[in-house]
């Protein structure tokens, strides 16, 4: 630490650091007009300059690039240094009279106009005044460098090469940012700050991916950082404290040997775009569940509140349950949570916007505790009900007024008659289905599926957790359609089994299990291939197979399929149930 | 078998200018005429310093001086001196107050009361030819650095010697190399400052083109001391005779294992790179230079880091004045103590001058430090000519101040022209009669650094811009009181803020002549006159008829000359300028051969 | 061209110093051989080369040979006038290569005046 | 334009990249000038941003985007220069090419230039004409130099 005195405080700073911090440390302002806090200090505006004592005197000293030393005096706001500021800043006044940046220091400093003109004179309000933060910028931070100072002397520019469009420009902005004077603009849209859901887009090279991301971290969008364009920058390693950035990250696959596995994969929504009379994709203003949901966020794009695509709340908003579930063309179970959700959104939609709200439901499935209770307030606030499915959802006439509307026709099954109901919105709530990727996932593990395509548990009522492999457990909507609460019961007990067999230490296994005769084995995998509990492997070293005693069920597929014999039962070689019977005869 | 004569026939630029290759031809062809070649050599040689009367030939062993020679001189001269032994006078040189013509050159006083240390084998030697710089004790110092002296050594030799950079800010050049010596940081690189930029100075030129490997034995003896192992040497394009010979001198040294690897079998090894300058006055600051040798615009940054801990390539440099490197053989062969005794208590050894303006003797000077600004003014440099009066000398080039007449006694070293507010510089002496104009001069220098700023700090680049217009004002005659307040207060900001040495010598000029000709600045603000008649905007021109017709029999070379055909007249008859048409351009005046134009 | 090295970078020197001692200017030892018309005639040219001869064969940089014109006593030429520093010149007169020799022998390494060659002790000035 | 010749000059200097201002200078002195075509390939092949190598071209007054006359005229404006009256020298030469400083005549015949101190304080005032060196310049010697050098131009322009 180095002990230094300015304008008679004494302070500690760390060796390195510049009397423009130090200073800006202790609160005491120093105009600046070339620095920038993340680009090499440059030293040419000399606007910054502070009286430094030496042994012959009092010297000026560029602050923001001469180091604090120890036992050093310094004075900020002398006559003699307000004086040299006022003079240099006059200089530059009376060539560019009309920088706003340049009158705020003035008159910061008494100075009320220039006494010169410099024939150079140039009135405009955003003239480039040569502090060189663009130029600096993009050569030292962006490392592009497509602008350079061309010329010298009174003569110097800030210029492109020939003046025209430079060809390593990449567009990235920089130069603008820094420009005290806004001399040079950037036209394109400043994504700065808007969500990433109005972009389809990250916003910056540098952004969070949603509001509510898991983990809350930033991530870099490699196609906007300049880092991976130019190699340069890396200005956010520079800012960020804990060190936490870093450019050379890549996805990476981590082996973790584990004796269980919960496989909770959850779930795909229904796309209903395939359902041509639900309109979805076609016509405006029809949404699904999921979309709404994030329109209802308070983070999301609209902030929370309900809008139309024209940015109008809706005047009315249909919800259409059961789109792709007990359908026989799609899904026929039932998705079981869509009903309450559908009716969570007519609570809300209008709620926020006042809107008249139409369900159609083909059966109001509101079981369980609190929910039916749900049902008659939502049904008290005025929202309609009304049982039938939706036939199609059209546009509304062509009339100007009714432009952008929608009409649901349905069948009104209770008083049995067709309806036409005009609305502003239309919510498809979709159904649950299996994760695409589902059966992939269930060959990895040797799960079996339904016919639904979720994963089928040991047993329904007595073992809903577990599967046919011993310490292979399914929770949540892999398992089937369920809402939150079914869920987390369902991981919690599958936690607790999974525990259950860690805190007793060892695993008991069934004696009946199959074996390989490794002299006989001629490495065909066949086995491998039929085992439906996936646990036989290949040994490429020795070129046979091998029976993982802890998967294996003893089902004997395997023994039956081995060509050559190889495979036999432990415990039950034909040589062993032969003397069995011969035992079993003698009596 | 050796020769019996020895022509040194000047080769510099000013002499080459002045048509010395042709004399050197003349002299060869009719030498070989007389089939006198076995026993007369010619010899071309760098610069001899005495530029204003080449082209110059000294002859040996005599000693004998010519100057101003032609190629017609040539057959003459021959016969009646090489052959008969008879010098010819008339082709000798004639100081101006005795008319006696001066056969030896040591006895011209422009030479004798010279002690050469830097320039110590001009006009000796062969420039293009090794063997006669060894034969000079040339590298014999590097050979004693290398074989007799360690590194430290070596910087306590230049320690002692007082040695401090001669390109103008004098420092002390052991401490420099002691810095690079223990800066951190591999490699280390030894530079050459040879931009010699400032208008009037030309030493450097002078040194490179007649003694370049004086240079080179002194980077190689400082690489040796601070452990570099490779040079750069930067030098002006506008030089071009010295960066041939430069080259030259490189491939000769190369050639002898000079330089290279394992120079001299002892190890050591070292190289020299030519960086050419394209044309940039700011480049001869230290750190511009370095950036112009990186390739890049000579832009200079603000220090520390000095470049002895952040040079070229961000590596420790040790960077010295083509004089400076060249003074070092000499104190590695004689001592630091030798040098040492030479000069004053602060300013040791010698210094180049260069000596040009309203003077005699036109040419390079090397002189003790101390010796006073009357002895090389009238004792060296022959005084003013035509009988004028010196009114100032201008040391330091743009980057100095005019030391005025009550100054003359003024012992020249470092501080005590930093104290009279000029600066030693790279060693420009422009001396000045009463036909100079101090405003003018200070018009005239900083027209020039506001040409040459880089124009990166804005005090410099803004001040320097807005000093000029002031002063134009003032030689135009439109300037007030006020304009000369500002003008004080705006040179005394841009000497302190100013990002480099450019910017904060740049008001020097006019800073010295505001204190010592303040009255020639009024002058011009009061009664709007120019009082040395230089400012052409405030004189009148008229033609004394009398003159014009008894003398000059109205020649019209002024009215056939005039831009703006504004003089009238028939020949044989008094001519007369019209003044609504004269824009004071002032040419009637120089191309009247009977100074019948009067100015008033 | 060979690298060189410490001890042959004296040797380049001794050798280039003897091609250029000559415009050292300090002699102890200066010879100046008459050569106007009549010197020539007389054969001064070869006394020249005789005494460039001695100085190179005995490396002498101390001795200076140089010419003037004709000393004003043709009918004793090829003349020589030699200048020990410090001593007044002595004229040499009717010259051989020989004579020469025995010039640099004895008077100009031996200190000794060859008397019997000699014309006159002091001389005018040349110029 | 001869892009071969720009490919010469790299290869004589290694393309090495820091010799920028060398290959700058020998391309200058091959066409005159620094033509774009010849800057955008130069700064291409060795691998220096464009921008570079034009702030440079800007920067140094030895180097031209503009083509250059033939003889290219410089008046010293050194201080010894100055003293004796160089810009006389300098307004003369151009009323007599009607150009001003720093440009071209039209033919591309002459250019007219000044130049700080040529290190021949000895002799001046100094103009130099292409590599050719004129000391002691008075004013009636202007009107020789430039009757010289166009003379010369009209013979080279027939062969």
């Amino acid at each position: 630490m180095i002990r230094l005195t300015i304008d008679g405080k004494t302070t500690e700073v760390e060796r390195g650091t510049t009397l423009l911090h130090a200073a800006r440390f202790l609160d005491i302002k120093i105009p600046t007009l070339c620095y920038h806090p993340l680009i090499k200090p440059f030293a040419a505006c000399r606007l910054c300059v502070v009286e430094v004592k030496r042994s012959w005197g009092m010297e000026l000293v560029p602050s923001c690039h001469v180091a604090c030393q120890e036992g050093m005096e310094v004075s900020t706001g002398s006559s003699h240094v307000l004086a040299a500021r006022r003079l240099v800043l006059e200089l530059m006044l009376a060539r560019w009279p009309n920088v706003p940046i340049l009158r705020k220091y003035a008159a910061e400093l008494g100075l009320e106009k220039p006494r010169f003109a410099s024939p150079l004179r140039d009135e405009r309000e955003d003239a480039c005044i040569l502090c060189g933060l663009c130029v600096r910028a993009c050569d030292e931070v962006v490392g592009a460098s497509a602008i350079s100072f061309a010329e010298r002397g009174i003569g110097r520019r800030v210029a492109t090469p020939f003046n025209l469009e430079s060809e390593s420009c990449i567009a990235c902005g920089a130069c603008a940012l820094v420009c005290p004077t806004s001399y040079i603009k950037f036209e394109a849209e400043d994504h700065r700050g808007k969500p990433p859901e109005f972009l389809l887009d990250p916003n910056t090279a540098i952004y969070m991916p949603t509001a509510q991301a898991v983990p809350k971290v930033p991530s870099i969008d490699r196609d906007s950082c300049i880092h991976f364009q130019t190699g340069g920058c890396q200005k956010c390693v520079e800012v960020c404290e804990p060190g936490a950035v870093n450019h050379k990250m890549v996805d990476e696959e981590i082996e973790v040997e584990v004796g269980q596995v919960l496989v909770a994969i959850g779930y795909d929504t229904f796309d209903p775009t395939p359902m041509a009379q639900y309109a979805y994709g076609r016509l405006d203003n029809v949404y699904t569940g999921l979309e709404v949901e994030r329109m209802l966020n308070s983070t999301g794009p609209t902030g929370g509140r309900v809008l139309l695509k024209n940015g109008k709340p809706p005047r009315a908003v249909g919800i259409v349950h059961c789109v792709g579930s007990r359908d026989e063309n799609y899904h026929r179970y039932c998705s079981r949570v869509c009903c309450m959700y559908a009716l969570k959104f007519a609570h809300v939609v209008k709620e926020r916007s006042g809107a008249e709200i139409y369900n159609f439901y083909i059966d109001m499935r509101a079981f369980g505790k609190g929910y039916e209770e749900f049902y008659s307030r939502v049904l008290n606030e005025g929202a309609n009900v009304i049982r039938g499915k939706v036939a199609e959802v059209v546009q509304a006439g062509w009339s100007k007024q009714k432009e952008g509307a929608l009409l649901l026709r349905c069948e009104d099954t209770l008083i049995g008659r067709f309806r036409e109901i005009p609305v502003d919105m239309v919510i498809l709530c979709n159904a649950i289905e299996p994760r695409r990727d589902a059966e992939q996932v269930g060959r990895l593990f040797g799960l079996s599926r339904s016919p639904d395509g979720f994963f089928l548990e040991r047993h329904p009522k007595l073992d809903p957790v577990a599967t046919m492999t011993d310490g292979i457990f399914v929770a949540g909507c892999a398992q089937g359609p369920k809402d939150i609460p079914d869920v987390v019961a369902q991981a919690c007990a599958a936690a607790a089994r999974m525990m259950a067999t860690i805190s007793k230490g060892e695993v008991e296994i069934d004696p009946v299990r199959a074996e390989v005769m490794e002299e006989y084995c001629s490495g065909c995998r066949v086995c491998s291939a039929l085992c439906p509990y996936s646990a036989i492997s290949y040994v490429a070293e020795r070129k046979v197979s091998q029976v993982n005693s802890a998967l294996c069920k003893g089902c004997g597929t395997c023994v039956a399929a081995c060509p050559s014999g190889a495979m036999t039962g432990y415990g039950f070689t034909d040589r062993q149930i032969n003397a069995e019977l011969e035992g079993v005869l003698a009596v | 078998m050796p020769h019996r004569m020895h022509l040194m026939v000047c080769a510099g630029t000013g002499c080459v200018a002045n048509r010395s290759p042709e004399v050197r031809d003349a002299l060869v062809t009719e030498i070989a005429k007389r089939g006198l070649e076995n026993e007369i050599q010619v010899v071309t040689t760098g610069c001899n310093g005495f530029c204003g009367a080449g082209p110059l030939m000294v002859v040996q062993p005599d000693g004998i001086f010519y100057q101003q020679l032609s190629p017609k001189d040539v057959p003459h001269l021959v016969e009646e001196h090489f052959l008969k032994g008879r010098p010819v006078q008339k082709l000798m040189y004639v100081p101006p107050e005795t008319r006696t013509p001066l056969p030896k050159m040591m006895d011209i006083p422009f030479f004798s009361r010279q002690r050469l240390i830097a320039l110590r084998n001009r006009g000796l030697i062969d420039p293009e030819r090794i063997e006669e710089y060894i034969a000079r004790d040339g590298y014999a110092a590097l050979a004693k650095a290398l074989s007799q002296m360690t590194p430290q050594q070596i910087l306590e030799e230049v320690k002692i010697s007082g040695l401090r950079g001669r390109g103008g800010a004098g420092f002390p050049t052991g401490a420099k190399w002691e810095h690079v010596l223990k800066a951190e940081g591999e490699p280390k690189y030894v530079i050459c400052n040879g931009d010699e930029g400032d208008p009037g100075a030309f030493m450097d030129r002078s040194i490179v083109e007649s003694d370049p490997h004086s240079v080179i034995e002194g980077m190689l003896i400082g690489a040796r001391a601070i452990g570099a192992r490779w040079g750069v040497v930067y030098i002006r394009n506008e030089y071009p005779l010295a960066v041939q010979r430069l080259m030259i001198a490189l491939e000769q040294a190369r050639e002898y294992g000079l330089l290279g690897d394992n120079i001299l079998d002892t190890g050591f090894d070292f190289d020299i790179s030519v960086s050419r300058g394209a044309g940039a006055f700011v480049c001869g600051e230290a750190t511009a230079l370095v950036s112009a040798v990186e390739g890049r615009p000579g832009e200079p940054r603000a220090r520390p880091p000095r470049l002895a801990q952040h040079g070229l390539w961000g590596k420790p440099t040790c960077l010295n004045n083509v004089e400076t490197w060249a003074d070092v053989p000499p104190i590695i062969n004689n001592g630091g103590a030798w040098y040492a005794q030479i000069g004053t208590e602060k300013s040791k050894g010698t210094k180049v001058f260069s000596l040009v303006g309203k003077i005699n003797n036109t040419g390079l000077v090397e002189v003790p430090m101390g010796i006073t600004l009357r002895e090389i003014i009238y004792d060296i440099g022959g005084g003013v000519p035509g009988g004028k009066k010196f009114k100032a000398v201008q040391t330091g080039g743009p980057s100095g101040g005019c030391i005025p007449n009550e100054l003359i006694d003024l012992p020249i070293d470092f501080e005590s022209l930093a104290e009279a507010g000029s600066m030693m510089g790279s060693g420009g002496m422009v001396i000045m009669d009463e036909d100079t104009c101090m405003v003018d001069v200070a018009r005239y220098f900083l027209a020039f650094t506001q040409d040459e700023s880089c124009g990166k700090c804005a005090p410099c680049r803004e001040g320097t811009q807005l000093m000029l217009d002031i002063l134009t004002r003032i030689t135009d005659g439109h300037g007030t009181m006020e304009d000369l307040d500002a003008l004080e207060e705006v040179a005394k900001v841009v000497a302190e803020t100013s990002l480099c040495g450019l910017g904060t010598s740049a008001p020097n000029p006019v800073l010295t002549t505001m204190r010592y000709f303040r009255d020639e600045y009024l002058a011009h603000i009061g009664a709007h006159k120019c009082p040395a008649h230089v400012c052409r905007q405030l004189n009148t021109y008229r033609i004394d008829p009398a003159i014009c017709v008894e003398r000059g029999h109205g020649c019209g070379v002024c009215r056939r000359e005039c831009p703006e055909k504004a003089i009238f007249g028939e020949k044989n008859q008094a001519h007369r300028v019209d003044a609504t048409l004269c824009n004071k351009c002032g040419t009637c005046v120089d191309v009247c051969h009977f100074n019948a134009v009067i100015v008033e | 061209m060979p690298k060189l090295k410490l001890e042959d970078l004296a040797e380049v020197r001794e050798k280039a110093r003897k091609a250029t001692s000559l415009r050292e200017g300090a002699a102890r030892v200066k010879m100046t051989v008459h050569m106007g018309t009549c010197g020539i005639a007389a054969g001064a040219r070869k006394i020249v080369e005789a005494a460039l001869r001695e100085v190179e064969q005995g490396d002498l940089r101390d001795v200076m040979v140089t010419t003037s014109g004709c000393a004003g006593l043709c009918s004793r030429e090829p003349m020589a006038t030699v200048e020990v520093v410090g001593e007044a010149p002595v004229k040499y007169v009717d010259l051989t290569e020989a004579k020469v020799k025995a010039i640099f022998k004895e008077h100009i390494l031996g200190g000794k005046i060859v008397e019997q060659y000699a014309l006159a002790i002091g001389s005018e000035r040349a110029y | 334009m001869q892009l071969e010749t720009v490919d010469r000059i790299i290869q004589q200097h290694h393309a090495d990249k820091t010799a920028l201002i060398a290959m700058l200078q020998d391309v200058q002195s091959e066409f005159t000038y620094l033509p774009q075509e010849a800057l955008v390939y130069l700064s291409r092949t060795i691998e220096v941003p464009l921008s570079r190598a034009y702030s440079l071209a800007t920067f140094y007054r030895a180097f031209s985007l503009k083509p250059k006359g033939r003889y290219s005229i410089a008046v010293c404006m050194g201080t010894a220069c100055h003293v004796k009256a160089a810009v006389k020298i300098l307004e003369k030469f151009e009323r007599l090419l009607h150009i001003k400083t720093g440009q071209t005549t039209p033919d591309l015949n002459f250019g007219l230039e000044e130049v700080r101190c040529l290190g021949c304080c000895g002799l001046a005032p100094v103009v130099t004409v292409g590599p050719d060196l004129y000391g002691k310049v008075m004013l009636p010697k202007v009107d020789q130099i430039v009757k010289q050098y166009q003379k010369q131009g009209a013979r080279d322009a027939k062969t």
